[in-house]
This record gives structure tokens, C-alpha cells and sequence, in this order.
């Protein structure tokens, strides 16, 4: 067959394309956080960051930099006209809370039952690092993973089960990836969005999870 | 767009249904939703279930509310009061329940909801009849009882000013319940002073960022002697 | 024996005097709100209201009077040169949380173990209310209680065990009383400061509770 | 007079024994107390438990501290960096124990220690490695796990201003674990950049009231390519 794969800003400029007017939204360190350079400009979303900011803005010019405003994965930021600032305990309280509509992150692996394993590959001799994923996992109202679908050896990322260590259980509701979107459901997966080229049947060859075609994408 | 400033006390009330639990900020007068409630009492929602830390004092505001008869318990922690004659006739009647809780550990409960929290420990009530029936731990040597969180679907609370963000400001002590019941309801509803422009709040100082509220209603201060002027809408 | 009860204004006088500089302070509503008119002028004195106050000052002239600014008893107050306003699960953080020094509460009864009884008289058709008073207990660093010693049936409300239900288990440290001042130790109860003409043999018969005398009066 | 403001660093870290544990502030470089961690490298004090998000970077500030040798235990959320050589070197030759914990759960459970609050069920976590050994709940249908709070001796925090009263307040999310961290450990110090006049600070603004903090120091914010004069003492 022949189709091309999405680039990481296609991806990112798919995921934006679906955040509403009014959501509050957490981007992930990586990938995701490329999702805020293709927010529409005539929809007012706020996004928020581990660190005490909601409303956060775009990268500032060089000049601009202040080393007192960066987002959660350490890049300088703005603030928008009504952001806030506040303290970590209230920033995880929103995230824990369920006060995020919407939280997007990367992943190593997220099961067919929308468990996701983002943060170790739990190899043997890695260092551990686990920052805010696993309250970002439970605590948005919707979790969204942003990812390419194939690791570099051409295996599926969507799995049936994850072999890397969990993040959360059962809390992805979407996966944006440069072959399709994929919604996990209660009645299973449903893709849709493929890119020009690719059918379901290869899609399906690919991940090697039951996937259903979903009759009307939802916007 | 994002605008939360709804035109009126009866807008900002539209949609709350028979058996909501409604958290009602203020402590004493200060920081009291008296124009919210009036609207509630006008919007006619019934079984509701009311947190606020009293009863309502004279005839006006929660205990006007609890006078409709559509208030089923109360959850609070200093019911009894001087004045606080219209809770104390529907509870000696055994016509309004009332749950009583430290006042700590009402607002630590609503804290947790709005965190995510499932369960706390807490030391106080311990050994005593407010402890009753709940459960109890040892913990570094000290005793704790369990509490749970109090879920709302509807905060009433005023702050001094908003901006079409939700973002609030509060005054002085009328600070009191208000940024934790708005974290701790599904649809809080802050009735303001002030409607102030975006921005004009200072991020630094903005005390309940607008993702803790989804309606804002303005109702001008009360000028000594002269009728309230309320739920105009923006300024 | 001839001797004089100290005043309510006097006990507030007795207790002001012995809290010491920069020290965090709550006033329980009632009789120990008037040790806030007895503070040292020359010390400065932090007073915390549960309604989210902390450097209450004095009230106000009545055209001053601010219906925003009131102490958990609900009487118009002041708030001193660099006092702050905060929200009430901050306050009782600063409550249960071990920040305050010093907690002056009202009572009906004290045991000798420094069990607290001061919320509900237990009658059966009474209402109760609670309000702060059970934080309060568990959460200052220090707990005394100002009250008078007997009741106005001439009932110690000093006690072996109390009749009344319980607001704090083993908490109180100190009892200033219109006779003498009493302290709660691992060891049992000490009194001293005993108003002039009485003694302690007297003091210990209208308590009823075993009392030592303390050889030196702390300050 | 109460007078929180040290005169020096020095004097600011007095007194921090050997085995302490000490929660020092910031995320990134916003918030981090550089100069306060320095002079506790000076003061020596060893075989601490340090709390801090990160476990340090390049080789200055808490990787510093760790390669002192001086600290036993890092409690922290995200250890691994692109620059966290000091402790990657140090923890793969087992010289230094490592309790990674989700970054909301970490700020919780010091909120928790500041708050008196014995323990608390959390749904972060639930059903992986980090949840092992942990006891677990289910609560309204949801899965939670339970965790105790971090008590600390010390606190580092950096803020922006400082009055002798020990009130804070700090400076866009240089703000971040300053607050939490200042009301969880029995000694707080605050290096700020600036002191202000009691009475300055607006008192609806004040994020860190002067109880949270025991000790003050103004250290100037540096100027690009001038050395750091720090640890003057009062402006």
C-alpha cells in the first residue's frame, strides 16, 4: 500500500484541531507539547501547567525570557491577558480534582483498555523519573496520547496489554497517531482518520489489536 | 469566546435540579450569597442537600432557604445561634436532618473533593461523640479518624470581583469558604461586586483561578438605606 | 477563709501575661476574647481567626466598623500592619497543622487528664454546635482554657473524669480560673498564682482532684 | 519586635543537625533557593534527607549538595535529566537512596505535614510500581492508595519579598512547592530578593503568611555577569 505518514506537527495540529472554545488543557513534556503551536487562534483554550500557571502563551522572543516563567518541561513561556499563577499543591489539586477537560501526553505503549506506560522502560538499569504523568493519568477528565503508532522496529505501540511499567489503568480515551486517531471505548477500539492510502485491513495488520472502523468521526 | 458572566441571578441559577447538593459560601454576613440564595428560593429546586458552617440566622438568606421547606439536611458546624429560630423549629420538628462536623474538617472535606482526594485522616473529633461510627488509626503515635469528602454539584459563593474568565478576587474576610467550595462543586456560581475587565486582575493575586468556576453574576454592593440593585448583569 | 475572686477581666489580664512575644495566638469565642484587650503593648502578639485572619487588631470605631472584617465570634475587628487574609482550609491547616502556639478556649469541664469539654451540655433536646472548637484542641501547640473554677452551684468544673462530651482527648495544658492558675502535667495537676487569703488546702477541697503545688511559677 | 530576618546566610542555617531532613524548593531554576543550599553546603550538616522535584542538575545547587556525600536520601519526582549526572553516578554506585514519587503526590503529602492531616488515600498511582507495598481502597467505585505525609526539620524556600513579619510573596512559578513546603517543615527559611516594610505587602496578596516561616534572608538577584553579592543582610 501506499500512504505517508502524518509528521508530528500533522499529529499535533489533528489533536488541536479537536480542543473546544473554553477547555482547560495539559500538555505533556514532548511530543504534546507541540500542540500549542497549532491551538486555533479564534478558540480561547487555557492551557495549564504543572508548575502554577493557567493561561499559559506561546514561547517568548530571546529578549523576553524570564527565567521565573517556563512550563513544566522547563522551556520559557508567556502569560496570557487573565492567566494565574498559584502553588503546586493547588496546581495538582486541579489536575487531581478533574478540573483539566483535557490532557494530552506521549507513550511507550497504551493498551487496547486504555492503560498507558509512559513513564519507564523499565529496564533494569534506567533511572526512574515520574514527574506529574501518573496525576495527570487519573486526574483529566480525558487523556489523550499523542504518539507515532509504530516504534522504530515497526512494533505497534497499541497494544493488548503493556509490557513497559504503568502509568494509569484505564485512562486513555484517545490516541493521536500519523497513521489514524483511535478512540478506546468500552465496546472495544475504533479508528478512523487514517491517513490517504492506508485501509483498515493494513491498520488493522499493523497494530495487531481488534480494531473497529467508527461509522462518524466525531469533531 | 470564554464568557462566564451570566445576565442575571436567575440565568446563573438555570438548571439546578431536585436533590442537588449546594455548598453556600460565608461566614457570618461576610462573604454570604444572599442575592444566590434568593434566587435558588425563586428557582424552586427541592430535597436539596445545603453545606454551609451555620443554620442561617434570622429570616433572611440560608435560613429564608431552609424555610421553604426544600432543604432536606444540612451539613454544617455551628447550627445553633442567637437568632438561628427557623433551623431550630424544623429540627426539633425532625423536618430537616442535620449532619454536624468541626468546621475544619467540613472545609478539609470540601478541600478534598475539589483535590481528588478519596479519604483523609484527621485528628480532630477523636475520642469524642463526633466520632462516632467512623473509623480510626494510630498513626507516628497519634489518633486519627477517617472523613470523606464532600461532593457538590452546586457552589453559591460571592467574591468581591471576577473578569469573564472566572478569575476571582475576595475581600477581606469574606475570603472564608469561597475558593474551597469552588473547587469543590461540578458548577460553582460566584455572585460579584465587581465585573472587572481581563487582565485587570493581577495574576500574582488572583485567589480562585477561573478553572474553579463556571458562573459569574453581578450583584452591586448594597448602598446603606437604598434597594439592592441586583443581578443587572455586566456593569 | 476570706479571700476574692479574681475578676473575668482580671483571669484575661492573668493569661495575656503570660504569652509571650512573636507567639501565634487564637482566642476561642466568649471569655477568651477579652484577653485581647490585656496584651502587653509592648509585645507583639499574632491573633488568628478561623474565619481566615491572621494579626487581628483591635474593633474598630463603630464608623469603622467593616462587615467584611469580622473575628469568628462575628464581632467587628481590625487587621494590623502586615496581618493577612486567607482561605479557611488554610486556616485550619495553620490550626490542625501544629502553627499556633497558644489556643484559649472557654469550658464546661476539665479532667485531670486535660480532656476538654466544651461544646455541647450533652442534654438530650439541646442542639449542638461545634464550630471550631475541636480543631482548636487538637491542632495549638499549647491548649489553656480560661474559665471560672465552680459553677454557680459551687461544682468544680476541674474534674476527675469528664461528665460532659468530650472536645479533645488530653489536650489541655493550662487552666487560668478566677482562684488560681492550674497546670496539666504528665505527672498530675500543679497549681499556683492562688488569689491572696486562699490556701491550698481549701483550693484542693473545692476541686475534689489531687493537687500539687507548683514550687516554682513558670513564666 | 518579631525580626525574622537573618543577618546572614550563615545565620540563617544555624543550628541544622546532622540527619535532618530538609525540603528545598523550586522546579527548574524558578524558586530554586541557590544560595540557601550553599550555605548549607558550608554548615556541613550530613547524612540528610533532602525533598526537593528534581535530584539536582549540572553541578551546582541541590547536585552540589549530593556530591557533598553529605545526603543519605532524595526524595523526589523526577530524578533523571539530561545534566543529573552527580546523582545518576551516585545512585548507580548505591551511595544514595532513592524514593521517587509522583510529583502531585509529593506535593500532597507535604501539604498533608503542613496541614496535620495523618494520611490520605490518592487515585496517582494506583495499579503500578509506585503504588507496590502500599495499601489500597476503593472508595465511590474508585481505586485509591494511601500515603503519609512528609514531615521535614527544614525548609529552603526562595521568594521574591519577605517583611520581618516572615509574610511571602513570590514571583510567577517561582511560586510552585515555596508555599507547601514552608508550612511542612518546623523551620522555615525563606531567601528573598528583596525585604519589604511591614505594612507593604498587600494583605489580600500575601501567598505565605509569616506563621509558615521561621527565618528570612535577602540574597540580591544576581545581575548577568556580575558576581552574586549574597547574604548581605538587610537592604
Amino acid at each position: 500500500m501506499t500512504y505517508a505518514r502524518c509528521s508530528r506537527a500533522e499529529i499535533a495540529r489533528r489533536v488541536a484541531a479537536d480542543i473546544p472554545e473554553g477547555a482547560y488543557v495539559n500538555l505533556g513534556i514532548g511530543l504534546p507539547t507541540m500542540v500549542a503551536d497549532h491551538l486555533p487562534p479564534d478558540r480561547e483554550i487555557l492551557l495549564h501547567s504543572e508548575n502554577g500557571i493557567l493561561g499559559m502563551g506561546p514561547a517568548p522572543a530571546k529578549e523576553d525570557i524570564d527565567p521565573d516563567l517556563m512550563n513544566a518541561g522547563k522551556q520559557p513561556v508567556t502569560l496570557l491577558t487573565g492567566g494565574a499563577f498559584f502553588h503546586h499543591a493547588d496546581s495538582f489539586a486541579m489536575i487531581r480534582g478533574g478540573h483539566l477537560d483535557i490532557c494530552v501526553l506521549g507513550a511507550f505503549q497504551v493498551s487496547a483498555s486504555g492503560d498507558l506506560a509512559n513513564w519507564s522502560t523499565g529496564e533494569p538499569d534506567a533511572i526512574p523519573a515520574v514527574g506529574g504523568a501518573m496525576d495527570l493519568a487519573v486526574g483529566a477528565k480525558s487523556v489523550w496520547v499523542m504518539m507515532e503508532l509504530l516504534t522504530r522496529k515497526g512494533e505497534s505501540k497499541i497494544v493488548p496489554r503493556c509490557t513497559y511499567p504503568l502509568t494509569g489503568v484505564g485512562v486513555v480515551s484517545r490516541v493521536y497517531t500519523d497513521l489514524a486517531v483511535i478512540d478506546i471505548t468500552p465496546d472495544g477500539l475504533s479508528a478512523y482518520d487514517l491517513v490517504p492510502g492506508l485501509d483498515m485491513a493494513e491498520l488493522q495488520r499493523l497494530t495487531g489489536v481488534p480494531l473497529g472502523a467508527r461509522v462518524a468521526a466525531l469533531k | 469566546m470564554i464568557n462566564k458572566i451570566a445576565e442575571s441571578l436567575e440565568v446563573a441559577l438555570s438548571g439546578v435540579e431536585d436533590g442537588a447538593t449546594i455548598l453556600i459560601g460565608g461566614f457570618g454576613d461576610a462573604g454570604m450569597p444572599n442575592e444566590l440564595i434568593d434566587a435558588l428560593i425563586a428557582q424552586g429546586a427541592k430535597g436539596l442537600v445545603v453545606v454551609n458552617n451555620n443554620a442561617g440566622q434570622g429570616e433572611t438568606g440560608v435560613a429564608a432557604l431552609l424555610k421553604t421547606g426544600r432543604v432536606r439536611k444540612i451539613i454544617c458546624s455551628f447550627p445553633r445561634n442567637a437568632d438561628s429560630q427557623v433551623f431550630d423549629n424544623l429540627y426539633r420538628a425532625g423536618r430537616l436532618e442535620l449532619e454536624l462536623v468541626p468546621q475544619g474538617t467540613l472545609v478539609e472535606r470540601l478541600r478534598a473533593a475539589g483535590a481528588g482526594i478519596g479519604a483523609f485522616y484527621t485528628p480532630t473529633a477523636f475520642g469524642t461523640e463526633l466520632a462516632r461510627g467512623k473509623e480510626s488509626r494510630r498513626i507516628d503515635g497519634r489518633d486519627f479518624i477517617l472523613e470523606y469528602p464532600i461532593h457538590a454539584d452546586y457552589a453559591l459563593i460571592k467574591a468581591e470581583a471576577a473578569d469573564r474568565w472566572g478569575n476571582l478576587v475576595y475581600r477581606k474576610a469574606a475570603r472564608n469558604f469561597g475558593p474551597v467550595m469552588a473547587a469543590a462543586a461540578k458548577c460553582s456560581i460566584a455572585q460579584v461586586n465587581r465585573i472587572a475587565e481581563l487582565g485587570d486582575l493581577d495574576p500574582e493575586a488572583i485567589v480562585t483561578p477561573g478553572i474553579f468556576v463556571s458562573r459569574v453574576v453581578r450583584v452591586a454592593r448594597p448602598v446603606p438605606g437604598v434597594a439592592v440593585n441586583a443581578g443587572e448583569g455586566r456593569p
